[in-house]
């Protein structure tokens, strides 16, 4: 069902937080697309990175519950292209690190299956830690 | 030539064979890479966060450790560091960057290691690729004497070698330095409209459902565009190309597949050096049919 | 149904005097300090109390001396058992220092805590059907790749070891530099209470110098060709000969038995 | 009242209705007036800028025969011109007459202490009596002025210019780089948002140009050099060999059925090609053929290899002798129209402008639509055709971040004709915002979207090829569905922002023209002098002022040809009196001011510097270059400057930290009125002295300052974007600099020295940075006197140093 959204400068702190973490002005950005039409992970996602930008600059504090941020390869597409100068990787780190510094884990490397610990190679395992371990 | 080398951890056990073909390949050129005493892993991803200082410390030692290089006569006055993995390149070289361009985070993180000499801001990052470039294709192929007659490699960047602006050592739109260097070992190269496209990167411990799909989209645009094997620089991209190609064979049955090379292997083949430099056991899908049908390797040691 | 209740009335324990023997132990090992004796006293704080204890004395027996009977947290002594480390900071020093308890002299205004045991899961593997691979130590302790190479471990080894550059050579999979650096740790946990990545250094050392000494490290000569000749029975008489004497003869011959030189 | 014969001051203090007189006692500071040395009378007034008051004025002038004049009442800036009339009426020089601002700078900001406002208000009264003492009685000054203008490019910009200024009956110089006049108006198809056809539009215009007998029509001409200034440029041109006759060519077409060689066709964006021997465009101006050098195989091969076209002309008019002709000529006005180049897409890689032939700009889109409809169509579109909007415009990673407003009815336009000529083919606008903003474009927009061209709002990502088939993929999101469309197209059109042309880059190198942020010329104020530039008599017309549609672009022309005959017109042009000059006694000619002046208006002959008064635009900054203080301002000279310093410092009580404030007259003077005017108050302790530029306060008048007793300076000036003056603010910064190093050295605290760039809205901050310094000089205290001696002295030595010894 559609959704009444209150604009108010009461979910501004959301918006500065994110801000003041990434280092982005976010309300810079005109919603022209290009992120999205450049992120090779889009099809995973459950809202593409320009809404997700669109939910920030709103307040929308849901966007912490998408999956998006944490489908975010960190692989630049979006930064090179932004006409307007933006870094949206900085942005889906800072909503990142807004759950993992609450030391709310996203992965259990634990549940990972046997034959997968023998296979990854180091690299995926400190890159993978790092972006989903507090 | 003595140059300051950053292997990175990979380097060391699964990605072995990018480290051996890699040395082989720069010794036969004249450059003796030297490595880094001490180094400690890069941390592989660029911490994007704006407060975010600790993960700068791991890159910035290592830098420390070029300097004491130079210090101890290990190498004479040469602050480039050569890496290998584009994901240490890129780590490195931007923490380098963040530093130069904010000296109080570059105070505070001297401070904090205490018992590091302080790092001066003098070295500089490189990739191995542009290595290559300095010393020049001609004298790439004045070396080959096996050359990769009927090879059609695709060459793979990801995203580390060309992004961010400021770091990326080619244009990251049309990237040609690999493309260069393939035609200097006499290879045909394929342009994969894919080939600038993440591979997943780290995604691939929380869900290779993802990575598989991803991946099997960039090789199927290779292998549509004509190609016969893929080259990259990362050991990362490496698995999420080469070894899940196990998890994409078990979804799409009748995909065969496609050998996947870090440069150095076919640039030590191109060098006709001996074959155990080629580490071609470490390779998930084997390439030895493939290179026996275009006679780069002889029929003996293929296992 | 456990037989629990019957067993317990069996043989009535008498604490009081267990704690007595207890105290009495204690005591005996400070009974050397004549209060009057001593010249200069400090004052440290345990646990946020301060005590007046004697300046020469470690913090192991400093806190005894205030009172403190340690069933945990205590073992030889000597500085290489690992069970004593303490975190202290010295007067009007921002620096958190970390040692053993028996070897850090006690300075007046140090403020100190025994940490007895670090928490620290200690998973169990069987060392023969581990293969000798890096993932193996990412396996049981995945934290390992959590590492931002701070260089906080190194700092707080009582024993001064490169703790940093051992965890760095366990992650790239260089277990013999992993066996030779680590080789000296006392397994206190130091190391382990400040990482911020939470890992358990000294368990990682402990795995990889097993897997080492395993797979890799080269066969010691001499104590193959002893084994032999042990197997061809070249000691069974000489053992036969010693089996036949009595405690007392033993230790007798013990103290007067022939020294080699130094 | 004291009788003095050297010099006859007036003085008079205004009420103004109360502004003034509730807070300054008016009676009180009539009597100091008084007192001052010359002052023969001094009266009060409630409205002086009334009739009453001026005729006040001018009969005291009379009777008392007055040599000066000192108003005590609002800012120059509002009642100057006022006054300055008011002595002219009276037979005096206008230039004799001073302001004293004690209403916006006195009586307002410092309503809450009337006390202190009054003290103030003697202290500014007596510095402008002290400025008049010294003022020269100049004249209003002017230079003759011809009827010759030049117009510099040959678009619809140039021709509308030309065509105006040629019916207004001046002598017009049009000179284009390429062989037709038309520029790329000429290339369109149709216009939006009429539709109607460019070249049946344009060609009338084209032809009135030859045959307007005052326009000197110069194609396939460069410009070369222009020297000079407002009514004496000396343009030097060099007209490119057309190997053609131009008398004898009646473009019959002969010659180019002979020519083997075959080029591709610059005006055809390269779709077609031409002969080397060939006419730009079947309705080009003027309707002749030329030779294209560097193809023409006989003309590389000296003269040897081929010569169809002279056998095949049956005019003669071939000429391979032909050779470059250099033309000179003066005029007195130039209008600037060189036009825009399209943005260059293979910039932009991820488009593939360079990988796939399908992908084109919109303008060889416009030229497949004008040959299809001419009915040789050069090529198959298919039927599914996408737009991609902003390319090369709003884009950071290209460096171009403004809009170029054209681009996205230029779209609908073409969208339009294409579903128009084929109502089956799937048409479709990627855009972020249509931009639809001009008469009559809403109307035609929603008319496209009737026709059934579909606008999905979503930027593209990327344009991929497909190995199996011609057509290519776009890679986009629908913004408003949040879906990603990834679908193939027969045909993309990028729709190409507009840049300014490379080679307007060297007209404004030679013309000293400023360029704004987006890299086109700059004009001389967005809102009140839209085509006028920094140059006197320099004006621009069309897009290299920046990106526009064609309507603006005719306004533009006929505003810049109506702001170049109000110049010419008159057949004379005033002058400002702010203008540089030199004691000639004092000059030695060391050269050392010739580079301090960013306009090149100060040359030395004969051993003596001299100053070019039509370029010199007044901003004092060469006087600090001068070791020898032999360069001076009209209206701010040195000893004015001196005087008025002096007697604004006089009488500081003990304790008492004054702070002198060097206000500039474009932004800072002004910014001071606007915070009075404002009622924001702000500390009495500080004195505004009115300045052209803060770059004309030179060290060492503010060293002297110091030494008088000024406790702080504070140097405020525009920023370097909106300044009148090119470099002002770098002058002053290196002023600062110099001043503050010797500061230092006699133990005084640097900081006492403050500059300051405002822009006029900034009244928060003038009023804190003024009480800042303030405030700071008073925690530190007043400079001890023994310091403030040694200020001055050797100041030439520590400024100049070796170069001040050069023994003449």
């Amino acid at each position: 069902m559609i959704k009444k959204l209150k604009i108010s400068n009461k979910n501004q702190e959301f918006l500065a937080k994110v801000e003041e973490l990434s280092g982005e002005i976010i309300t810079k950005c005109d919603q022209c697309g290009i992120c999205s039409g450049s992120c090779p992970m889009v099809p995973e996602m459950d809202i593409t990175p320009s809404q997700m930008m669109r939910m920030v600059q709103l307040g929308e504090s849901e966007v912490m519950e998408s999956k998006a941020m944490w489908l975010c390869a960190s692989c630049f597409a979006c930064t090179v292209r932004c006409p307007r100068g933006l870094d949206l990787s900085r942005v889906a780190e800072a909503l990142r690190q807004m759950k993992l510094r609450k030391a709310i884990d996203h992965i259990d490397i634990k549940k990972l299956p046997e034959d997968e610990m023998e296979r990854l190679p180091q690299i995926a395992l400190i890159s993978g830690m790092r972006k989903f371990t507090g | 030539m003595k140059v300051p080398y950053y292997p990175g951890c990979t380097l060391k056990t699964k990605a072995k064979n990018f480290e051996t073909s890699a040395l082989a390949v720069a010794k036969k050129l004249g450059i003796e890479l030297i490595e880094l005493p001490r180094w400690n892993c890069c941390g592989t991803v660029y911490s994007l966060t704006d407060d975010d200082l600790i993960h700068h410390v791991a890159p910035i030692r290592n830098l420390i450790r070029v300097q004491e290089m130079n210090k101890n006569g290990l190498v004479e006055n040469d602050h480039r560091l050569v890496t290998l993995c584009s994901m240490c390149f890129n780590t490195l070289k931007r923490s380098n960057i963040r530093v130069l361009e904010n000296s109080d985070d570059l105070k505070k993180i001297n401070d904090f290691m205490y018992l590091e000499e302080d790092y001066e801001g003098n070295v500089e990052v490189i990739h191995f690729l542009e290595l290559i470039k300095d010393i020049g294709f001609e004298k790439i192929r004045e070396n080959v004497t096996n050359p990769l007659e009927g090879l059609k490699i695709a060459p793979y960047y990801g995203c580390m070698l060309l992004r961010p602006k400021e770091v990326g050592i080619d244009d990251p739109e049309e990237p040609v330095i690999q493309a260069e260097l393939l035609s200097a070992l006499g290879a045909e190269v394929i342009d994969n409209p894919y080939k600038k496209v993440c591979c997943g990167s780290y995604q691939t411990i929380q869900d290779k459902q993802v990575v598989s799909n991803l991946a099997y989209d960039i090789l199927m645009r290779a292998k549509d565009a004509g190609a016969e094997a893929i080259t990259l620089s990362c050991p990362l991209c490496m698995f999420n190309l080469d070894s899940r190609q196990k998890e994409i064979k078990e979804e799409h049955p009748y995909f065969n597949e496609i050998p996947v090379f870090y440069f150095t292997q076919l640039m030590a083949i191109g060098f006709g050096l001996n074959e155990d430099s080629y580490g071609l056991d470490l390779n998930y899908v084997n390439p030895e049919s493939l290179l026996l049908e275009k006679n780069l390797i002889r029929r003996n040691n293929a296992k | 149904m456990p037989n629990k209740g019957k067993s317990s009335t069996k043989k009535k324990l008498d604490l009081k005097k267990i704690m007595d023997r207890i105290a009495e132990a204690s005591k005996q090992v400070v009974s050397g300090v004549e209060e009057e004796k001593v010249e200069n006293w400090v004052t440290i704080h345990v646990m946020g109390r301060a005590y007046e204890v004697p300046a020469d004395l470690t913090i192991l027996t400093a806190m005894e001396y205030a009172g403190y009977k340690f069933i945990r947290g205590v073992g030889c002594r000597q500085g290489f058992c690992g069970a004593c480390s303490t975190l202290y900071r010295k007067k009007g020093e921002y620096k958190l220092q970390t040692g053993m308890a028996c070897q850090t002299r006690v300075e007046d205004g140090m403020f100190l805590v025994q940490i007895p045991f670090t928490p620290a899961e200690k998973p169990s593997y069987d060392i023969n059907d581990l293969n000798y691979d890096v993932n193996v130590l990412f396996r049981y302790y995945p934290e390992l790749a959590r590492c931002v190479s701070c260089n906080t471990c190194t700092k707080a080894c009582p024993q001064d070891l490169e703790v940093m550059d051992y965890v760095q050579a366990a992650i790239k999979g260089n277990f013999e530099e992993l066996a030779e650096e680590s080789f000296d740790c006392i397994q206190c946990g130091l190391c382990a209470i400040r990482c911020p990545s939470e890992i358990v250094q000294y368990n990682v050392a402990q795995l990889g110098r097993r897997l080492y000494g395993r797979y890799d490290s080269p066969e010691p000569e001499h104590l193959k060709k002893r084994l032999e000749e042990i197997k061809e029975g070249k000691f069974d008489e000489e053992m036969e000969k010693v089996t036949k004497h009595s405690r007392k003869e033993l230790e007798q011959m013990y103290a007067e038995r022939k020294r080699e030189e130094e | 009242m004291k009788k003095d014969s050297r010099v006859r001051i007036g003085v008079y203090v205004c009420h103004c209705g109360g502004n003034i007189s509730e807070v300054v006692d008016v009676e009180e500071v009539r009597e100091f007036a008084g007192l001052q040395q010359d002052v023969v009378l001094s009266k009060d007034n409630t409205h002086m800028c009334s009739d009453i008051g001026q005729q006040l004025i001018i009969n005291d002038i009379e009777e008392h025969k007055l040599d000066k004049v000192v108003v005590a009442a609002c800012s120059p800036q509002f009642q100057g011109e006022t006054f300055m009339d008011a002595l002219e009426k009276a037979g005096l020089s206008p230039y004799v007459v001073q302001m004293a601002n004690i209403r916006e700078q006195c009586a307002w900001p410092h309503y809450d202490n009337p006390e202190l406002a009054t003290g103030k208000a003697k202290i500014l009264l007596r510095a402008a009596i002290a400025k008049v003492r010294f003022s020269e009685p100049l004249e209003k000054q002017t230079m003759p002025i011809g009827k010759r203008v030049l117009v510099i490019g040959g678009g619809i910009a140039g021709i509308q210019a030309s065509l105006d200024l040629g019916d207004a009956g001046f002598e017009v110089y049009l000179v284009e780089k390429e062989p037709s006049i038309g520029g790329h108006m000429a290339q369109l198809s149709r216009t939006f948002p009429t539709e109607d056809c460019s070249a049946c539009i344009l060609s009338p215009k084209m032809a009135d140009v030859p045959s307007n007998k005052n326009i000197n029509l110069l194609t396939y001409t460069e410009i070369n050099n222009i020297e000079g200034y407002i009514g004496n440029f000396k343009v030097n041109a060099i007209k490119k060999p057309r190997y053609v006759d131009m008398d004898k060519c009646v473009a019959c077409g002969d010659c180019e059925e002979v020519c083997p060689v075959c080029i591709p066709d610059e005006f055809e964006e390269g779709l077609t090609t031409h002969p080397a021997i060939y006419t730009p465009f079947d309705f080009a101006v003027p309707h002749r053929n030329l030779i294209d050098a560097e193809a023409c195989i006989n003309l590389q091969s000296n003269l040897n290899a081929c010569g169809n076209c002279i056998q095949a002309c049956k005019e003669d008019a071939i000429n391979f002798e032909d050779e470059p002709e250099e033309i000179e000529f003066l005029v007195d006005t130039i209008i600037v129209a060189t036009g825009f180049d399209i943005f260059d897409p293979s910039e932009k890689k991820v488009y593939g402008y360079d990988k796939f032939e399908n992908v084109l700009t919109a303008l060889e889109m416009e030229r497949i639509i004008v040959k299809a409809a001419e009915g040789n169509p050069i090529r198959d579109l298919g039927k599914r055709i996408g737009f991609i909007q902003c390319v090369g415009s709003r884009d950071e990673q290209v460096g171009r971040e403004y809009c170029s407003r054209v681009c996205c009815m230029y779209a609908t336009k073409l969208a339009s004709l294409l579903k128009h000529s084929d109502s089956k083919r799937d048409i479709y606008i990627f855009y972020t915002d249509l931009r639809a903003f001009g008469k009559g474009f809403e109307e035609y927009y929603k008319r496209a979207q009737n026709m059934g061209v579909k606008f999905v709002r979503g930027r593209v990502a990327e344009v991929f090829g497909n190995s199996n088939n011609k057509k290519v993929t776009l890679k986009v999101e629908d913004t408003l569905t949040r879906q990603i469309i990834e679908s193939e197209f027969d045909t993309v059109v990028l729709s190409v922002g507009l840049g300014l042309s490379k080679s307007t880059d060297k007209i404004a190198e030679l013309l000293r023209l400023a360029k704004s942020e987006d890299g086109f010329l700059k004009e001389a104020h967005p809102k009140f002098k839209p085509v006028d530039t920094n140059v006197a008599g320099v004006f621009l017309a069309g897009t290299v002022q920046g990106p526009k549609d064609i309507p603006d672009t005719v306004a533009q022309a006929g505003a810049a040809s109506s702001r170049a005959i109000r110049l010419m017109n008159q057949g004379e042009y005033p002058i400002e009196p702010i203008v540089a000059f030199v004691h000639e006694e004092q000059c030695d000619g060391c050269e050392l001011c010739i580079e301090s002046c960013p306009l090149d208006a100060i040359s030395v002959s004969a051993e003596v510097a001299e100053i070019n008064e039509a370029l010199c635009l007044g901003c004092g900054s060469c006087i600090a270059s001068c070791p020898r203080d032999a360069l001076d301002l009209h209206l701010y000279t040195n000893k004015q400057l001196l005087e008025e310093i002096k007697n604004a410092l006089e009488g500081k009580k003990e304790g008492e930290s004054r702070v002198l404030v060097f206000a500039d007259d474009t932004c800072t003077y002004r910014l001071a009125d606007s915070v009075g005017t404002a009622k924001l108050s702000y500390t009495t302790d500080s004195i505004i002295i009115r300045v052209p530029s803060g770059s004309r306060i030179t060290p060492k008048l503010m060293l002297t300052a110091f030494e008088l007793g000024a406790d702080g300076i504070f140097i405020g000036d525009c920023e370097d974007r909106t300044s009148p003056f090119p470099h002002s603010g770098q002058v002053i910064r290196e002023n600062v600099a110099k001043v503050r190093e010797i500061l230092e050295e006699e133990g005084i605290k640097p900081e006492r020295l403050k500059f300051v760039q405002f822009v006029t809205i900034m009244l928060k901050g003038f009023v804190n940075n003024m009480n800042e310094l303030v405030d700071f000089t008073k925690k530190t205290g007043p400079i001890p006197q023994k310091k403030r001696g040694k200020l001055v002295k050797g100041i030439n030595k520590k400024l100049f140093g070796e170069v001040y010894d050069k023994k003449t």
